[in-house]
């Protein structure tokens, strides 16, 4: 039985969570980096750091850079393959029990197709993260994300390989994110998260060469929130399937700023570089401004932005 | 954790001693070891930085950890600012630390610059490792001019011999500290010798070259921008060469930030 | 006799002008204001505030709200309109032997058409930035300038009817703003800017209202210059106008990093508002730096920018 | 220009006094004016707070001003942190001030909360001009709780009366500033009196309607967000009513902060 707390549980497109903070992909390793850290058993959902069909180097460092009130990072997706995944990994993720969703990068829709295949086989996850918005990546990634037709393309092939929910992450580096979103709830996608980052770059200029050795990173953190925000609004207004919040998030009012605007949930990335229990501290602050406004469940929160609340 | 500052302190242009009181919980750092402190009141700059530990002691009630920091951009500048009885946040120790050797005949540490700082503590777990025992330790230390070899009066407390090298000849050998160790290394031999060090990557890739083909054991500490410091983001990973087992690139919070010297891929 | 400085005189767009820095448009106001605090001679040039056919009330207050190292602003493009331009603001702009560039904002292309004619007539200005990229109005602006089509038309109207400079302000709101900038060269540009400000928001989470009377406003500041330095790089390597960098430059390093990729010029925006002489602090410090990596001419260090220099 | 703290005192819970030594160029600001403040060392916050000013003085060398401030939000904090010795910048002194009258008959000063700071430093001026004058000074000072009439001692050594309320009776009349005013409204006759007031929006508001239809003297400070302080932004503005003479939107910072009750559109 639940004590007198508000209830916290949401569904992001069929797979219901104990409550709506996530680990955002790359950002909490594969969970056992942060066991010293905090309660794991008290998170939403973690997401694991994304996995490709072959294992992947990543790519060369420097590979992170800070940037006023953010930072860029360009790892370049390593990781030890979808195989490796899931017999080294995954069994220590699944202890918790805790919901795992794996973030799932291909080059190739073929390989979206195997990666997935692959993991609905394992039976050990719980839902899976399309990233077609990685920007540190020379193939695939971004390119499926910013155009309508690929992402589509992605959404249907892997919806047709699964049972699983599947929720596409999608770039902020486009004209138009709700189009994208639009076509990826068309194609099938259970639930959309954003922001994955925004491409950017910083330079030395003492010798005239990029902080990166991949020259380009993406930028994540404080400094991207308001852009994210005003996304995951555009988007929720849009969309029927459930909108999962990401960028910037460092605390409870950051998180509830999402939440009002209509996300269904919120990924927490870069706050957990800097405060390893910060996906448990913002658990506890939205619970606690529940209780300070009396709202007994935070669905009766979600969405709750009055537009026109600061118009004279 | 938030620890509570007891000393921050300019001890030569640009250097600062820091002194910290933690919460008795914290654990005792291992030489090599590292932690991540931040400004807890700024959200910019956004990361933690990470130091060496330099000194550690504990009470009853309470630890207190020392870091010597060089300020050479904005985390450091903003550290350098805060003052008695601010807070600042301290996470660790993280990291695998230097593999010592009670036994060992000489040990020799070779330091550029601020790369001081954790090869002090390393010496003094040394010292306090040996007391008894018969071991040597030797101390290169390199700087750019006499008043940058910060803590050299603790370092030739706790070593028999410390030799130093400044690019202007202020102090010592006038070149590189390695070019310093260099006219000694026959004297280190590979069975009876450690050798540690930490500085510039450029020091420590010269070193590289003086000890290769050699057997010696030789660890150095490596230092990368971090995040998180905790193996989770794979920001701070340096090249290993191929083979070395642990796959191309090793994060420098886990796998390091010591290494031995044979691993790491120049480029 | 210039004594012993650098040469700083760089050519935008057949513009010369004694220096590369510049006030963007809408936060050095029309210049008077600045008149208290600081030497507006030394002034590469002054861009104006928008300018409109008509005269605009703009949007309701509030107006602004901080973000993390960032300020979000939806002013709506309020001004007197170009006549009152003309015969109230520019007479005073003029009397510093600064090159004086009007922004132009037009909510049709025979709005943009006709704001140019008069400023052209008006011969007091010496050249044009065309603002197709403003966040905050809910007609013109933005849209023309994220969609090829229409950029690439304003561009060859607007250059028909004038023989000033045009230099065409660019939106980084966009998947690809090298196609926009590649667009508009062909379109005739004599220049391209970029960036003006990233769609962002932010939320009163007591009261769940938008914090801007407009719900979304423009994000510009320190936050965004990794974006900016970014797309100034991909731009400036793909057209053959000169390109000029602006977004959350504060002082003379982050002016450098955007010359060093490749800008010709900058622009200085949020940094007026914290400091009032920016501007000419910038340009002392791009002068040291010159003077210490004894470059002689800025356009010796311009596009200078080594990409390989940081990968292994 | 930056100056320095002398003094950053808490002077009752969220509340500080600010005390800053500057250059002698700085202007000696009048009475409604305020200044913008950062501190110099931070780009987060980024853009500069105003305050209205509580006192100044000027000697040789140097002039002091003060501000009186109540911690709301970041900036405020950030603000608070700062200690003795530390930088701060100081712009301005910004915005139209109070007109004053030295042949003033009853000069009433309305202010809610933190809207004090800048009633006062009028107030004294009123003081030091009608010093020989027939002039009578009577504030009204409403605040949540007794503790929060910060400055209240000042107050009344400047004033001939003050009255007072508290949302909970804690101290003086128990409910708005307002009612407690609408009380002796009556006594103040257009010709002889000028009221000033400084609070919230909705005390304003409350005031513009009380006064309304009376032909009486009323100016107001009006607080907004601001990011340039100097007209240049256009962020500040507020909304006047149609043919207030200057357009539909007027600039806090420099049309104001201070404006005629009667122009304020309050939608
Ligand atoms: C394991 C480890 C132990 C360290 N121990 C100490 C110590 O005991 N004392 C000390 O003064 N410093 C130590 N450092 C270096 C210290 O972390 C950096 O000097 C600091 O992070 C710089 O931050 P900043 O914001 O001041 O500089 P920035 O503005 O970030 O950078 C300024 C310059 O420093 C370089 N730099 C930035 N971060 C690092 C980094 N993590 N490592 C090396 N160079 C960097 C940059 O490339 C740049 O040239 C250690 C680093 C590591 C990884
Ligand atoms: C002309 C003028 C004179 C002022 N004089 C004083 C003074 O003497 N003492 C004092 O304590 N405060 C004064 N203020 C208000 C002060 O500027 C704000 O409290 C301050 O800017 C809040 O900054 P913050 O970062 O702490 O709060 P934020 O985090 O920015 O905001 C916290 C809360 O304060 C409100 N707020 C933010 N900025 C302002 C603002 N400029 N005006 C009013 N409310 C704001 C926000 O809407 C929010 O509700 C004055 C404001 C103006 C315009
Ligand atoms: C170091 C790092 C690694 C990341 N790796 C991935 C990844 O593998 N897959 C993915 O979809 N997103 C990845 N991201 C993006 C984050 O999941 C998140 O979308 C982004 O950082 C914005 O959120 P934040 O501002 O809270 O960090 C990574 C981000 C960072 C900082
Ligand atoms: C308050 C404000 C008003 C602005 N008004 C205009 C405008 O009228 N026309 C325009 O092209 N850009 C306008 N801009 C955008 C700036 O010129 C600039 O492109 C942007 O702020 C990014 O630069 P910065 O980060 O240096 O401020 C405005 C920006 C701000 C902050
Ligand atoms: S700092 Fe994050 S993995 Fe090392
Ligand atoms: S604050 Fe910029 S115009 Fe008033």
């Amino acid at each position: 039985m639940k004590n007198a707390g508000p209830e916290m549980q949401v569904d992001i497109g069929g797979l219901i969570i104990k409550n709506p903070v996530l680990t955002a992909s790359g950002t909490f390793g594969y969970g056992s980096e942060y066991v010293p850290y905090l309660d794991i058993t008290r998170l939403g959902a973690i997401i694991a750091k994304g996995v490709s069909l072959e294992p992947r180097a990543g790519n060369k460092p420097p590979r992170i850079m800070e940037t006023p009130c953010g930072m860029l990072n360009a790892i370049g997706l390593e990781n030890p393959g979808v195989h490796a995944f899931i017999k080294e990994k995954l069994p220590f993720l699944r202890q918790f029990s805790v919901p795992v969703i794996a973030n799932v990068f291909g080059e190739t829709i073929d390989d979206f197709k195997r990666v997935t295949e692959l993991l609905s086989e394992s039976k050990g996850v719980d839902g899976l993260e399309i990233n077609i918005s990685c920007p540190n990546v020379k193939k695939g990634g971004i390119i499926f994300g910013s155009d309508p037709d690929m992402a589509h393309a992605v959404t249907r092939e892997v919806k047709r390989l699964t049972d699983l929910p599947v929720i596409i992450k999608l770039t902020p580096n486009v004209t138009d994110i709700c189009l994208i979103a639009e076509t990826v709830e068309e194609g099938g996608a259970d639930a959309v998260s954003l922001i994955n980052t925004l491409t950017g770059m910083s330079v030395d200029i003492e010798r005239r060469i990029p902080h990166l050795a991949n020259v380009t990173g993406g930028l994540s953190g404080p400094a991207v929130k308001p852009i994210a925000l005003r996304m995951v609004w555009q988007v929720a207004k849009r969309v029927k399937i459930p909108v999962i919040g990401i960028g910037g998030i460092m605390n409870a009012s950051d998180a509830l700023e999402f939440l009002i605007v209509g996300a269904r949930a919120v990924q927490i990335g870069t706050a957990n570089f800097i405060n390893p229990s910060a996906t448990t501290d913002i658990i506890d602050g939205i619970e606690d401004y529940l209780k300070r406004h009396n709202i007994d469940d935070i669905n009766d929160l979600i969405g709750t932005f009055d537009e026109e609340g600061n118009a004279c | 954790m938030n620890g509570k500052i007891v000393k921050n302190q300019q001890i030569s242009a640009g250097h600062f001693l820091l002194r910290v009181t933690l919460a008795e919980s914290f654990k005792t750092p291992m030489p090599g070891q590292f932690v991540m402190m931040r400004d807890p009141g700024r959200i910019d700059p956004l990361l933690g930085r990470p130091f060496g530990v330099y000194g550690f002691e504990r009470s009853q009630e309470e630890v207190t950890v020392e870091i010597l920091y060089k300020v050479v951009g904005k985390g450091t500048l903003v550290l350098s600012r805060l003052r008695e009885s601010d807070f600042v946040e301290v996470l660790g120790p993280y990291g695998r630390a230097f593999d010592t050797y009670p036994e060992a005949g000489k040990v020799v540490f070779i330091c550029g610059g601020i790369g001081v700082a954790p090869i002090t503590y390393l010496a003094q777990h040394y010292r306090s490792l040996a007391a008894a025992r018969d071991v040597e330790l030797i101390c290169y230390y390199g700087a750019s001019k006499a008043e940058n070899l910060v803590g050299i009066e603790k370092l030739k407390r706790i070593c028999s011999r410390v030799f130093t090298s400044t690019d202007d000849g202020s102090h010592g050998f006038q070149g590189l500290i390695t070019e310093r160790f260099s006219a000694d290394i026959s004297s280190y031999a590979a069975g009876s010798s450690k050798i540690y060090a930490c500085g510039p990557r450029s020091m420590l890739k010269e070193l590289s070259e003086l000890v290769a083909g050699n057997s010696v054991f030789c660890q150095i500490l490596m230092e990368e921008r971090m995040a998180c410091g905790i193996g989770a983001c794979l920001g701070c990973t340096v090249l290993l060469k191929d083979g070395g087992g642990r796959g191309e690139h090793a994060r420098v919070c886990m796998e390091g930030p010591v290494f031995n010297i044979g691993d790491i891929h120049w480029g």
